[in-house]
């Protein structure tokens, strides 16, 4: 029989987990939890698959469950699941430490430096730009290349969503857009729409991988967790966005616009027979751990202003398909 | 399983030993054995001669069911040892070939030592009882094929090492290890020295007293010195077969006649 | 351990087989071995062989089997109300499981009594508790119906145990006496350990096959649910691969054409600089090099496919990339990009040398010198030797290991990933950022998208196609090797 | 050419007259092809040796360091009311006491003997706890728990240095670095030489790289590869007793008896095509059959080996049909000649000498198979396991770890630069590994190579 | 380049063609030529005779160098061809070869077909102009190996598939069609029949009006109808050399006379 508890997911979330199993067999009488890393996709399709020993216990994810994946899980007898949101995932924009100095961005140069048509001197065209300069005369000239999450990183969706889509509005492309007759939806897609000629480089693996670009690319950009910056300080420089620097403070502030929720489910059938299954959630969530001042937050996770209401669902252990 | 073994008797000269019916050989497309009959006689020399290509290895290796390892080998009509079919679908070729033991054209030698290599039948046949009885099989064997002397010293050499004719010494020692009932021999004397030929000649007349021996030559000469019986194949036909003596001083066949006539060898 | 002693007694019995036979069979001959079918040795095989491996097969079956005959009899014991479906109760199960094997290491470490188990009740006695004090976890409370489940899971297991024990070593001797009864000088236990041999060999080829269904079986199923959500066609034909994170809007293209493209030309690059360089090292090691040399340079070699690709990808991604780009592209006009298939293709094809060269220094090694005397004594060189006689001779060979080579190189991801990028692109310029099928299965499998939507999906069908693909390729690669084999000898 | 003598019944424009001291044009010329062709091949081994040379370099140069460690002398006193609060020392009631309790106690000592050896520094108390690693708390509690009655009393205690203080002494970091970094100050970094001049601090062999599990990401120089050379190991062994014996076996079959026919082409092709089946697809398969299906654990190295199995076995049967392939009909014919059975000609004749090519295929499929991440991804082997399996008699392909490649593969992964170096160690002890699993196979290889 | 060809000349009977001084050949430590010197002339053919074993073929090898192949044997010694050490450093074997043909003691036809096995000579040597050159090779080579009736028809076929016979006179085929100047021939006839052989025995007599050829042979009488000069060895020595008719008539040596007169082939 099984006697650890069981997790799997998101690669986002799979540092803060570790630092929390790992803390946890140090300091209970359970053994330490394994936790895979894999992706949100697959943790949580292998944690819908059923319940019973040789599944999951704890699906991460950078991202909340969708509704049909809800629905699978349902299909599959996994009825129970408890949503936990851990905290905030902040996400950076830095470049090399001795390259040019991107140092303060707005949604909106970052629009016009990667997306695919843009509004230049009021007409909307195929993105004509290839050094920042040519767009705000603040930014250094050189060529633009631009390392961004993959389309299958969670993190894409906060940087279409919260950068790219806040610089289409606020260049005024989205309007212009509208203006030409799209519909909302059409224009907010035409908006997300990154440029496809080699400026911009979608990264599928992950932060190591953009930082090594980065290395061998003076004029990159890269896109970042706030942690990883954390840990990279001596190599990376970072960029300010409207003009606020990103840190656990200014985005739990909600002054730093791009970050994201991350969360963790856990299989409400399991609870109780696996052991230490709602131990380990419990000491997750807990002020030691996930609070501002605890190893989460230390490691750069952005601690939830409502920790107390996300312990006490775990403690009533509320089901969120309820 | 049916144990449909061969079963030993005693049997006097005129007792066949292998009988052919209707043997047809295609190799693909190519009729190599042309419905040949024939019936061996036990405790005799067969000598095969007739001109090269025309079909007495092909002959031979469908005694012992050697052409199963050929592809594109097709045999078709009945062989029969001690009126048994060995085609027939319950006969073992393994215990078969353990019976017909084969001396082939090309010297085969194993790459192992000269030691391992005359061994190798007696050890997988359990014919020796020891290690001293094993030695024992190997020595005579390599004496009666003519090459103890030459070897003797250096029988952990590789016995892919020797000359031509010493490897084709080698391989009828190996043959001859396993005590046969019938011995077919691809040209056992094709490289070997008068001296060895005759020393291998006279193996096959010892051999002769118990089992049934079927030879290949070119050499007429040799024949006629061995052999009791002769068969003379052309392209793929068996032409004549009749008594040794009968066929060199009195062919019925003109082909036979034309080639004993041009006799050379 | 019970089964270790079921083993071992096995393990006698057969060895007692081995021993028994072979002297049954020598005492039928009359202690001459001559007379015997087959080697005496082979007599023990064939009774150690009929005494274990029907009993050996049985029970690994009754392993198998056992615990989901006690399971389903047992949960009758489960009232219905406490579970909703199959999955509860196989939770449940698994903690009576669990409570069970708890007992009984309690009981093998002699913490609690046999009797004491028996009679244990859960409003008596804690059993968590008490378990927890050997240092056994179990999750929750262990409730009355939970605990007789359990004992009634001992008793049956401990039942079913004896049973097999008894009936496993019934069949063993059963196996061992009537194999040694039919013993005798004429039994041709040759052919029936070859048969049995034979039988294995059938059973490991067949594994081959068994696999290639699995995974046609296992990737059919979400294959179909991908067709159920984007069109086919689409998928085929499409020129385009753009999936969007979100899938918002439909706005995903999911188009597999520049994936086959890149695929191809990775492989083909990577195949270029691999067998020139894998086939010319083996010529080399295996026709030229002394003794020496080959065995340290042979060796040498195979540690380029030891190491891990994420080292190779590095290296493209640090070394060979920025390299390519400063001293080739960027001059020639042909990209800035420092991730090209180039890039990939040859880091890849240097991963890829020692497939070719030792698979195929081995074969060529293997041509028998007569082929080479029989050329050489005509006067050819020693490399005509080997272009015209050697190397066709060991051409099947070569191209095994050649097709080997293409098979890793389709196969690979993080060499693509970090040398070629991750970009699908329709393009002939070689030093372009391009990308294959298998990265692309694995990052949207791998990625955070929803699992039940098209674009993570499409992993499967992207799978699925590749494997056909792939076999259409090898059933050409096989009519071309038939079509110009040359067979020795 | 002086064409003295009348031409003969078939004297053509004959070769090599003349004398063979002088090389004829076409003889040089072919002579100079058969050098260019000879040193093509030396050319292309001396590529393949020098990327080897070149990779094993950066690997070497990367990674070596992580074969050191430095660790910090802390004389800690064992307070006793605050490490057991109820004073009954009962490990049970004392392990109450979190790591967060044990924080302190280490801080404080730290202080202390920075202070006792006269070092100036103006760090407060939290910044010189940060240098050393957050691990040590863990084992000063382990310690404590193991040894109750030591409470009380001042024990000197070695504790591993933190990650950039570690990085200081391997050149990885350096107060220029220091100025820029978040997570150290050149402040730090000159207590730490203050400490070295004391004495208190030093680098040593780091022997718990090879036994330690895996630390998580705030602890780099606690990170090991135990858990994943156990793993490693158990799949490796999986992998051999079954990939090696049902390839040959297969090979065996497919090569020697097999009939000559429709089925048979089918499964040879299927074999070739199952080696191009990329590896993250065995991982749905494992995941498939194994887990789902089956119903063995996950994480386990029983499953990964079985994996892993799969996968290598193509190459193996490809490996090993090609070398079979290779050996002349004649030798199966004396042995059939003599009597042999078919099984015993194969297994007395042709397999020996098969063996080379066998091995060799043993050995890239063993390569490839340790090496692989992406198949164990999905059946859960790519993870944080910090728990050792059991040894295998007792279960421990069932337990959950992880592997080499794995482990590298997720070091990589990690923020901290640390993390690097330790990657690079793995890939060292992996190809240590791959080399004594392979040294067998390669001597073996070399007693078995012949020609004949 | 300069061209200091040995200019052709009338040579008459006596000259010397091959001359070997002290020739020495070692297998590891097994000698297995001792200290042999001999000259063999030009347009003539010499016949090697001797007992299975003692040597003939290594000798042979060693004229065309072919012993190189072999990683245990060491030559030492001198062999001159044309006055010319052809164990010099300057000395390509590859050229040598091209000089002195060879025909093996096993028949080793490469796995091509029939035509490329025959053709694969003159290709490597440029000797053809183009196809129907090479084709006339070819067919005239297979001729003059008396191949050509049995194989005219399926030129296509492997080489391999040939019965042993005609793989020999395949060999034979392919040594002849690259013109040699010296033509090393081990047992030759072998496997061949008495029409077969009287056909490469004319080949033999046509040859030597142009070139040297050197023959191994186990049958005195063929020794005796092809040959001009006979040398006889024992057991890695040359035990005499002398001209065919006065070894046959009347040799010198006891071991050469009782090998002689043991005559049985
Ligand atoms: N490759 C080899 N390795 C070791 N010893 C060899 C090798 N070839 C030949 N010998 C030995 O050298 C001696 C002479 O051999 P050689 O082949 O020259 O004899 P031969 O006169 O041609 O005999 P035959 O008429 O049987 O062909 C023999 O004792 C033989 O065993
Ligand atoms: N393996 C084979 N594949 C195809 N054809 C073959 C094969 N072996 C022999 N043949 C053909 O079959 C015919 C008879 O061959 P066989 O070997 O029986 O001749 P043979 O009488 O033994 O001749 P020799 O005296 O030359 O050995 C020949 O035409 C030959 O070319
Ligand atoms: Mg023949
Ligand atoms: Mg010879």
């Amino acid at each position: 029989a099984r006697d650890q508890v069981q997790v799997a997911g998101s690669s986002t979330v799979l540092p803060y987990a570790s630092i929390v199993a790992e803390a946890f067999g140090e300091n209970f009488g359970f053994p330490t939890p394994v936790v895979e890393s894999g992706g949100s996709s697959a943790g949580l399709r292998r944690f819908c698959e059923g319940v019973g020993e040789n599944t999951l216990d704890i699906a991460n994810a950078s991202r909340a469950i969708r509704a049909g994946e809800i629905e699978e899980c349902a299909a599959n007898g996994v009825d129970d699941i408890i949503e936990v949101r851990i905290g905030y995932d902040g996400i950076v924009f830095a470049s090399q430490q001795t390259g040019p100095a991107f140092t303060a961005f707005e949604p909106s140069d970052l629009f016009n430096a990667l997306g695919a048509r843009v509004l230049v001197d009021g007409e909307l065209v195929e993105n004509p730009h290839t050094q920042w300069s040519d767009f705000n005369g603040d930014l250094p000239a050189v060529d633009i290349a631009a390392f961004i999450p993959g389309t299958n990183h969670g993190t894409r969706e906060v940087f279409e969503e919260q950068v790219i889509a806040a610089g289409c509005e606020a260049t005024g492309a989205f309007q212009a857009m509208i203006d030409s007759g799209m519909s909302e939806d059409e224009a907010e897609d035409a908006c997300l729409a990154v440029r496809s000629d080699g400026v911009a480089v979608d990264i599928t693996g992950d932060y190591t991988e953009t930082l090594a670009r980065i290395d061998s690319n003076p004029n990159g950009v890269g896109v970042f967790g706030l942690s990883f910056y954390e840990n990279n300080t001596d190599v990376l420089k970072v960029a300010t966005m409207s003009g606020v620097a990103p840190s656990t403070e200014t985005i739990a502030s909600g002054e730093y616009p791009v970050s994201r929720p991350l969360f963790f489910y856990i299989k409400g059938a399991h609870i109780g027979v696996i052991p230490g299954l709602k131990e380990y959630a419990s000491f997750f969530v807990s002020d030691d751990i996930a609070g501002p001042n605890g190893p989460l937050a230390d490691y750069g996770l952005v601690s939830d202003p409502e920790l107390a209401s996300v312990q006490e669902t775990v403690e009533n252990e509320v089901d969120m398909t309820e | 399983m049916n144990d449909m073994r061969l079963s030993e008797r005693d049997v006097d000269m005129t007792d066949v030993k292998i009988a052919a019916r209707g043997v047809q050989v295609f190799y693909g497309d190519n009729h190599a054995i042309k419905d040949v009959d024939v019936n061996i006689v036990d405790k005799t020399v067969t000598a095969f001669i007739g001109p090269s290509g025309c079909g007495k290895s092909t002959f031979l290796r469908c005694i012992n069911r050697m052409n199963d390892t050929i592809p594109i080998a097709r045999v078709e009509g009945e062989i029969l040892i001690d009126a048994e079919d060995i085609y027939d679908r319950r006969v073992d070729p393994v215990q078969l070939r353990a019976k017909v033991g084969m001396v082939f054209q090309k010297p085969n030698p194993f790459p192992k030592s000269i030691y391992d290599n005359v061994a190798y039948g007696p050890k997988i046949h359990g014919l020796a009882k020891d290690k001293a009885d094993l030695d024992a099989i190997v020595e005579d064997s390599l004496r009666k094929a003519a090459l103890w002397d030459e070897v003797k010293d250096r029988l952990d050499a590789a016995g892919t090492g020797l000359s031509g004719g010493q490897q084709q010494r080698l391989c009828i020692a190996r043959a001859v290890a396993t005590s046969p009932e019938i011995l077919l021999m691809d040209e056992p004397c094709s490289a070997l020295d008068p001296i060895a030929t005759d020393q291998v000649e006279n193996l096959i007349h010892d051999l002769r007293r118990n089992f049934s021996v079927v030879i290949v030559t070119h050499s007429m000469s040799q024949a006629s010195r061995v052999s009791q019986k002769t068969a003379y194949f052309h392209l793929g036909e068996l032409v004549e077969y009749d008594d040794t003596a009968e066929i060199f001083t009195n062919p019925k066949d003109e082909r036979t006649e034309n080639y004993i006539t041009g006799r050379i060898g | 351990m019970p089964l270790i002693w079921l083993l071992a007694a096995i393990a006698v019995l057969a060895a007692a087989g081995m021993v028994l036979g072979r002297r049954r069979a020598l005492a039928s001959a009359g202690g001459d071995h001559r007379v015997l079918h087959s080697l005496p040795s082979y007599y023990g095989t064939n009774v150690a062989l009929f005494a274990a491996a029907p009993a050996l097969l049985v029970m690994a079956a009754w392993i198998v089997v056992q615990p989901l005959y006690v399971e389903s009899r047992v949960a009758t014991l489960i009232p219905q109300a406490e579970y909703s479906d199959e999955g509860e109760l196989s939770l449940i199960m698994s903690d009576v499981r669990r409570v069970a094997d708890g007992l009984n290491q309690a009981i093998r470490s002699g913490a609690i009594s046999a009797e004491e188990v028996r009679d244990m009740r859960a409003d008596v006695t804690d059993v968590r508790d008490r378990l927890a004090q050997i240092g056994i976890a179990v999750g929750s409370e262990v409730e009355q119906t939970t605990l007789t489940a359990a004992q009634q899971y001992r008793t049956l297991d401990g039942r079913g145990n004896v049973a097999m024990a008894v009936f496993v070593l019934l069949l063993a001797v059963g196996g061992f006496v009537w194999t040694l009864m039919k013993t005798d000088k004429d039994y041709r236990a040759r052919n029936s350990v070859e048969n049995a041999i034979l039988t294995i060999l059938v059973a490991a080829s067949t594994v081959a096959i068994l696999t290639t269904f699995g995974i046609i079986m296992s990737m059919l199923f979400e294959t179909v649910n991908f067709f159920r959500q984007y069109p086919a066609s689409e998928f085929f034909f499409s020129t385009t691969w753009d999936p969007s994170f979100s899938g918002r809007g439909g706005s995903s293209e999911l188009g597999i054409i520049p994936l086959l493209w890149g695929t191809l030309y990775i492989s083909l690059i990577a195949l270029l600089v691999a067998v020139p360089i894998g086939l010319f090292s083996a010529i080399y090691l295996s026709e030229y090099a002394g003794k020496k040399f080959r065995s340290i340079a042979k060796p040498l070699l195979e540690v380029l496919a030891g190491i891990p690709t994420i080292v190779y990808g590095l290296f493209a991604l640090i070394t060979v990339g920025p390299l390519l780009r400063d001293a080739i592209a960027s001059p020639l006009g042909l990209g800035t990009s420092a991730s090209s298939v180039m890039t990939a293709g040859l880091v890849m094809g240097v991963m890829l040398i020692p497939f070719v060269s030792s698979l195929s220094d081995d074969i060529i090694n293997a041509v028998p010198q007569a082929m080479r005397d029989g050329s050489l004594g005509l006067g050819a060189t020693q490399s005509e030797t080997i272009k015209q006689v050697v190397v066709p001779a060991a051409l099947p060979g070569i191209v095994g290991a050649i097709l080997l080579a293409a098979s890793r190189a389709i196969g690979e991801t993080m060499i693509v990933v970090l040398g070629a990028g991750a970009a699908a692109r329709l393009d002939l310029n070689p030093f372009e950022a391009m990308t294959t099928v298998t990265v692309k299965i694995v990052s949207q499998l791998t990625g955070d998208t929803d699992f039940s939507s098209p674009e993570t999906l499409v992993a499967f069908a992207l799978g699925l196609t590749l494997f056909v693909i792939t076999l259409g390729l090898n059933v050409l690669a096989l009519y071309i090797v038939r079509k110009y084999r040359e067979q020795y000898e | 050419m002086t064409d003295a003598t009348a031409p003969a019944p078939g004297a053509r424009s004959r070769v090599g007259q003349g004398s063979l001291l002088r090389q004829d044009t076409r003889t040089i010329k072919r002579n100079a092809a058969e050098n260019r062709f000879r040193i093509y091949g030396l050319t292309a081994i001396c590529i393949g040796i020098l990327m080897l040379v070149f990779l094993l370099t950066s690997i070497l140069s990367n990674g070596l360091s992580s074969f050191r460690q430095t660790t910090i002398q802390v004389p800690v006193t064992l307070v006793a009311d605050r490490l057991d609060p109820e004073g009954n020392r009962d490990p049970a009631e004392m392990a109450r006491v979190t790591t967060f309790g044990y924080a302190p106690l280490l801080r404080d000592a730290l202080v202390g003997t920075i202070a006792d050896a006269g070092i100036e520094t103006e760090l407060d108390a939290g910044d010189i706890a940060d240098i050393v690693s957050d691990e040590s708390v863990a084992q000063l509690r382990n310690f404590v728990l193991a040894n109750p009655d030591l409470l009380g009393q001042t024990m000197p205690v070695e504790v591993l240095a933190s990650g950039r203080i570690d990085g200081f002494f391997k050149g990885r970091v350096t107060y220029a670095t220091a100025e820029l970094d978040q997570n150290i100050s050149p402040e730090q970094l000159r207590l730490a030489e203050a400490l070295k001049a004391e004495g208190l601090l030093a680098t040593g062999f780091n022997f718990d790289f090879f036994t330690a599990p895996d630390a998580s990401v705030t602890r780099p120089e606690a990170a090991g590869l135990g858990v994943a050379i156990l793993g490693s190991l158990y799949m490796m062994l999986v992998v051999l007793a079954l990939a090696l014996p049902i390839g040959v076996a297969a090979s065996i079959y497919l090569e020697e008896f097999a009939p000559q026919n429709r089925f048979t082409d089918l499964v040879e092709v299927n074999i070739s095509n199952l080696a191009a089946v990329p590896s993250i697809v065995f991982g749905i398969l494992g995941l498939a059959v194994f887990i789902n299906f089956a119903g063995l654990p996950q994480s386990a190295p029983i499953v990964g080996g079985l994996v892993l199995t799969l996968m290598t076995l193509p190459t193996i049967i490809i490996a090993t049909r090609a070398a079979l392939k290779a050996v002349p009909p004649s030798i199966r014919d004396a042995a059939l000649g003599v009597g042999a059975s078919k099984m015993q000609t194969v297994f007395h004749h042709v397999l020996p000498l098969a063996m080379p090519g066998i091995l060799t295929g043993t050995i890239i499929g063993l390569a490839q198979a340790l090496g692989e991440t992406a198949p164990l991804l999905l059946i859960g082997m790519v993870a944080f396991v910090r728990e050792y399996p059991d040894a295998p008699w007792e279960g421990g392909l069932f337990d959950p770890a992880t592997a080499l490649p794995v482990q590298i593969y997720n070091f990589t992964q990690r923020s901290d630069p640390a993390f690097v170096e330790r990657a690079s160690g793995a890939i060292i002890v992996l190809l240590l590994f791959l080399f004594l699993m392979n040294l067998a196979a390669i001597l073996l290889r070399r007693r078995f190579e012949r020609r004949w």
